[in-house]
């Protein structure tokens, strides 16, 4: 057990440091770029240098990095302050980057990944539906078999990034007449397509981060079908098992660093807050959460970097690390007082900007990529291997399992 | 011993639930929400035209005399409704302040107004982020003019009245000050907020002509005196939210299907559930004791407003933010209301001073009290 | 609304007061006695000028009092250094005289009652089975028809008292071939009945509180039935209804009072742990909550001396008294530190004994009468009539019900 | 970067377990538990025959010099079998005295009786209840000879040497003093607790021969350093003792029925063990590096301490309450085991400073690590 860096470890971080340091973009790069542009340009470069997807491998755009080098190069990233790729790049390159290493075929995959991993194409994911949150595989999306194509019908939700994306990765119900997760089959599509019809989603926080996805008579070749016809479910546990290892990553917000500050900076009773016992107490709590769910995910890593899958486990980082958050963001607006119900985004970030927008955002991280209690019944059921309910919808064809409409 | 509402009190209820089920519905919270409105004028008016801002000013200076019995009634009302009107700030602080210290003239002069509703009041304290220091304010009066900058004053850019803690220019320490806001030495700038279905302004006064509230120096034991009535009347509007709250879970978990079963039954989301309604039963007993100590003006009080007040906060917290997540999704949406009560509740958790603070002053007031 | 006596209610509390300072035994009167002794000791005097049970009717021993006056009553009686009476009284009094009263002929009634509110007789109950913990209804103690009698055999468990009643109420399975609910039926029974085996249970705090009884083909004749046969189950929410409403008031142990008097005694930082904003902070909270559920239970009198039905929102008192008592404990041990681990009855109980007892009772309270976890499910489905759980035992013969075994 | 413990490691793990599985059954448990004898002697030979006492101890002094990764491990194991032992107190405590602070000759005199298991060492501060406040200490020596009270100390009426902190008789503050309890002037009352499978005892001090351990008027600073230590020793066995909670709920939930089912396929159940499962994977996550930090002898050792004690403390409690829960009546019987966790839990949680205390230090540390 070490957590400090081994020689090689130590020298691959001075690699990654250097190129970091001469290659950090300059306002002239970046002048006049939207954020998408500018994480295009960013990601563009370090693919050039073999710097993208370092995990990847070399054919594909990558440089069959290990799991350790992997975070070393994300630490260094995060030390500076460049363009962010990955609210653009993350999904397509977390999740439909796996799902095709492990489903598409030689020449799809030398085709695709390579501008993923550049940031050349953008990709999406269209899983949830309207009726499907918690549970996924309920959705009704429908794709009917036309000769070579199929022709789709239904609506999407929560699709992040539909309106900037080049393709999307798709599960459909391909037969209503067979139990819910045996008529699933898994695509992907073009989002230009015809009948795609976009429309953004706005959010408590004011954002619209996600989207609506219409499809009307959508038609999509069978050759961008991953894996056989209705076995859709098995290739999405794939994008899934991917989705929860990034989303646990964590998302900023309040935490404890800048809880202290505040803490230092405003004053209960005439002191600063951070002397106060209370407020110490929870700060303590809260930074056992913080500490152990770094150190978990270093422990993780050091599965990873043996071979082993992602597993389950990776459910506790959403889980803990959102409820924390919620709970920190109200209580850093709780010591602002009065003022702490100003939001303003123009104004001091740290009195009036970061704490309510991690308040208003975070109640979303307490759902997307599967709610606190999807998470709770995976880490009871695939961890601790306590046995299912009793299911209401097994056994039968999806189109007879009870909606309550 | 009696612990519950007379009838009179309970048809009081029944019309104001029916009145803002009528007049308040969720497009009016949304249309204040969404737009440049500063309260929902309409609403307003027919609010003040029931009487409700008069309810517990004596007859003699316009209002209908009424007990605090009523009037938390009608702040619960308010809470579940979470009505965009001005109410809180005007009936629960400035009106108060005003039948408790205020002068035979001021009295005759502003609580008129207030009970007609043509005269909106608020009360100003709060100088910047975390707590306020009466000792060492930075707004001051300088011959019956006052100076300074208030921030986040609720209804800040809609009151005709503000009474202000200011320094006084004796030396004698905090006061409570009147001031007219159509005084020119008064600008109000509205800012933005966690909760725009309510106004909120940093409020900047440059000589603006003030009078004296209450006693010279006094002004510290006055605000806390107010504050402790508030709070029980805020503690009423919290539970009421609260409970609007659980209502739209429940209401949703027996709709909404998953896995071939509505997802209210699911022990996950009953057992949730089943927290909002222990959360909220016992906020309300203490906001029941609240409003008795209150309306009694009883030794207890400053223990009751406190235990009345934690107990809300932490309800309307809980029950806010797990009626989103209950609703998945779609609780995340700018389209669905649940946004309304989890903005609200943070609102209200630090308009008269956090949770910290009641604990605080609950553990100062316990002794020598016991359950 | 008003917390505080009417002239009626001032008046009765004059009474009762003046009733109990000139009756409280006195030294003379107890000594030599068992706690058991001194209990019936004490009943019998309330009885004799009808305090006992003084909600019940006249004709039973009681006085017809409303539910407030009960509560004044209580009141009053708590300020003295009286008999402990409801430990051996409570159960009978508060379960087994409502049952009868509401299932047993008008003969028996009067057979019964009085002794029961004088504490002559003395009865428990005889729900539980190890099988059917929070499944009461699960239970499988066979009674069998023979002539007049019925014939039992089988265990129950968590028996209060058992060694020392007189009678027993209880529940048995009358026929395994229907649903589980409907092949139950109510009986009362002597204890002193041949085939009764009675065994204590050590409980984990040490003390016996609770016996497993053990019937080896016990007689009970027919006429000692409540209800129908197969009625069981419906007769038997009568009692547990009752047990709820009793169970919820309260069991002693650390409480506000106890931890704040143990915060101004003890340091922390060389200062009195009061003074400490942690400490404040958490007591502040606790008072919240037994403060809300004192007046709770106001509020419920309230409704019950209307005349509505003690209801299942009774459920709140344990649910959340048992899982503070259990916090409030744990932390006043932690504030007494080190010493804290220390535990002996016979030193100052309030360092030694009071909270180290407490948190060792209180993990029966977290169960006996419902578990938390039973209780929650009561508030969904009976106050916010949340739809129940899939069932797996419905409608199938309870013979049929998988066991696991 | 390598977070995981190598293979020798990992072997050690397996031995202890099986060792324990083997010796330390719940019946060696519960017969110290339940009858007269002070701790399972029979197993602590075994124990120190295996070498556990002696695993960090220089080979110099009679120990196999392995590093605190070996020791953690097999603390994990002597928590897991909550096992009835001075090992803590002797090991963690005293052992760790000596290394850090004791001269050659105490070294020499006692590491290699400490190693063997010959001698069983502890340490008392505690005077009474709450904080012991290293400032006004009752317990004072002079001329070389301690007198006075200790509360409570762990293994009291056990132990062969017993580390003091007691007010120097120069008025230099507080020392660290080793005092030979073969001394007359030495008695342990053994007292009664609540957890009965441990020892602990008042011991009393009258004019006890002492020898100073480390420099006069360092005690507190010595005491501190090696709290710090012991709190990731102990961050371990606590660790050990919450698995096996959530081992045996986990076991339960699977076999016991109740309206047809498992217990443990309704979501009231498992969602407790998944929060079991969570804290004691953070808790562990923070023992590793608290393991990784004591090891290193690295700076963040205090921080790292603290942390791991704070997350074990949550932990175990929370694990041994809620296997309790779960095992419903049959739980909370004597004949279960379950009562073993729930009294280990708060015997350990209060014998090298309350979760409050580290929580305070924790904070201190923090400064200017970020997270």
């Amino acid at each position: 057990m070490d957590f400090e860096d081994s020689k090689a470890e130590a020298a691959f971080r001075l690699e990654a440091r250097t190129w970091l340091e001469n290659n950090i973009p300059d306002d002239n790069d970046l002048s006049g770029l939207s954020n998408l542009q500018r994480a295009k340009f960013w990601q563009a470069k370090k693919a050039a240098a073999r710097w993208a997807c370092i995990r990847w491998p070399e054919a594909y755009g990558g440089r069959d990095a290990t799991a350790i080098e992997h975070v070393i190069w994300q630490q260094e990233e995060a030390k500076l302050d460049l363009p962010n790729t990955s609210s653009f790049f993350g999904i397509g390159q977390g999740m439909a980057g796996p799902t095709l290493m492990a489903w598409a075929n030689e020449e799809d995959k030398a085709r695709f990944l390579p501008d993923l991993a550049s940031g050349e194409t953008v990709w999406c994911q269209l899983f949830s539906e309207p009726a499907g949150g918690s549970d996924l595989a309920a959705l009704r999306t429908k794709a009917v078999k036309d000769g070579d194509d199929w022709i789709v019908n239904g609506q999407k939700i929560w699709t992040s990034g539909a309106h900037y994306s080049d393709w999307g990765i798709l599960v459909l119900r391909t037969d209503p007449t067979v139990a819910k997760h045996k008529g699933l089959t898994y695509f992907y599509v073009d989002m230009k397509s015809e009948g795609i019809d976009i429309k953004p989603i706005k959010q408590i926080s004011g954002a619209s981060d996600f989207n609506e996805v219409y499809f009307t008579n959508v038609r999509i070749p069978d050759s961008q079908r991953l894996g056989d016809v209705g076995q859709g479910w098995h290739v999405a546990l794939t994008t899934l098992m991917n989705e929860r290892a990034s989303i646990g990553a964590g998302s900023g917000g309040a935490d404890f660093k800048s809880l202290k500050r505040l803490a230092q900076q405003v004053n209960i009773d005439g002191k600063p807050a951070i002397e106060d016992s209370a407020v110490r107490a929870k700060l303590a709590s809260w930074y056992v959460e913080e500490a152990g769910l770094k150190y978990t995910s270093y422990r993780t890593l050091s599965a990873l970097s043996k071979g082993e899958l992602p597993g389950p486990e990776n459910s506790i980082g959403k889980l803990v690390g959102a409820r924390k958050t919620q709970d920190m963001s109200s209580f850093a607006i709780d010591l602002l007082e009065q003022q702490g119900v100003q939001w303003d985004a123009e104004l001091d970030a740290e009195y009036n900007g970061l704490f309510q927008l991690s308040y208003m955002g975070i109640p979303g991280l307490r759902i997307a990529g599967g709610t606190d209690e999807i998470m709770a019944n995976i880490i009871a059921e695939r961890v601790l291997e306590l046995p299912q309910e009793p299911r209401m919808d097994k056994g039968i064809p999806f189109s007879e399992v009870p909606t309550g409409s | 011993m009696n612990f519950e509402f007379d009838d009179d009190q309970h048809l009081i209820r029944d019309q104001a639930r029916s009145f803002l089920g009528e007049h308040c519905s969720s497009s009016v919270v949304r249309e204040v929400l969404e737009g440049d409105a500063l309260y929902a004028e309409q609403l307003w008016n027919k609010v003040c035209e029931m009487g409700w801002t008069a309810t517990v000013i004596p007859e003699e200076y316009g209002g209908l005399g009424l007990s605090y019995l009523e009037l938390v009634v009608i702040a619960e009302e308010m809470g579940r409704a979470c009505a965009p009107l001005p109410f809180g700030s005007s009936v629960y602080l400035a009106t108060e302040a005003i039948m408790a210290a205020g002068s035979e003239s001021q009295k005759k002069k502003w609580l008129p107004l207030l009970a007609e509703g043509k005269a909106i009041g608020t009360l100003a304290y709060a100088e910047g982020p975390g707590e306020t220091d009466a000792a060492s304010l930075s707004t001051t009066v300088s011959k019956d003019t006052l100076t300074g900058k208030k921030c986040a004053v609720a209804n800040g850019n809609i009151a005709s009245l503000i009474c202000v803690l200011a320094a006084s220019d004796s030396g004698e320490g905090a006061s409570l000050y009147l001031v007219d806001t159509s005084d020119s030495g008064v600008t109000a700038e509205t800012i933005r907020t966690l909760d725009p279905s309510l106004n909120y302004a940093d409020v900047h006064f440059a000589d603006a002509s003030c009078e004296l509230l209450g006693e010279i120096g006094q002004g510290r034991d006055l605000l806390n005196a107010l504050l402790d009535r508030a709070a029980v009347l805020y503690a009423w509007e919290q539970l009421g939210g609260a409970e609007t709250c659980l209502e739209m879970a429940k209401n949703y978990a027996v709709q909404r299907y998953a896995f071939g079963r509505p997802i209210g039954s699911f022990q996950a989301i009953k057992h949730k559930l089943a927290e909002m309604y222990v959360k909220n039963t016992l906020a309300r007993s203490n906001a029941y004791f609240g409003a008795w100590a209150l309306n009694s003006d009883a030794e207890e009080l400053p223990l009751a407003a406190a235990t009345a007040r934690v107990g809300s906060c932490q309800a309307y917290y809980y029950a806010s933010k797990e009626n989103i997540q209950t609703h998945g999704g779609m609780g995340y949406t700018w389209e669905f209301d649940c946004q309304f009560f989890y903005r609200r509740s943070k609102a209200l958790a630090v308009l008269i001073g956090s949770e910290r603070q009641w604990q605080e002053k609950l553990i100062s007031a316990s002794d020598p009290v016991a359950v």
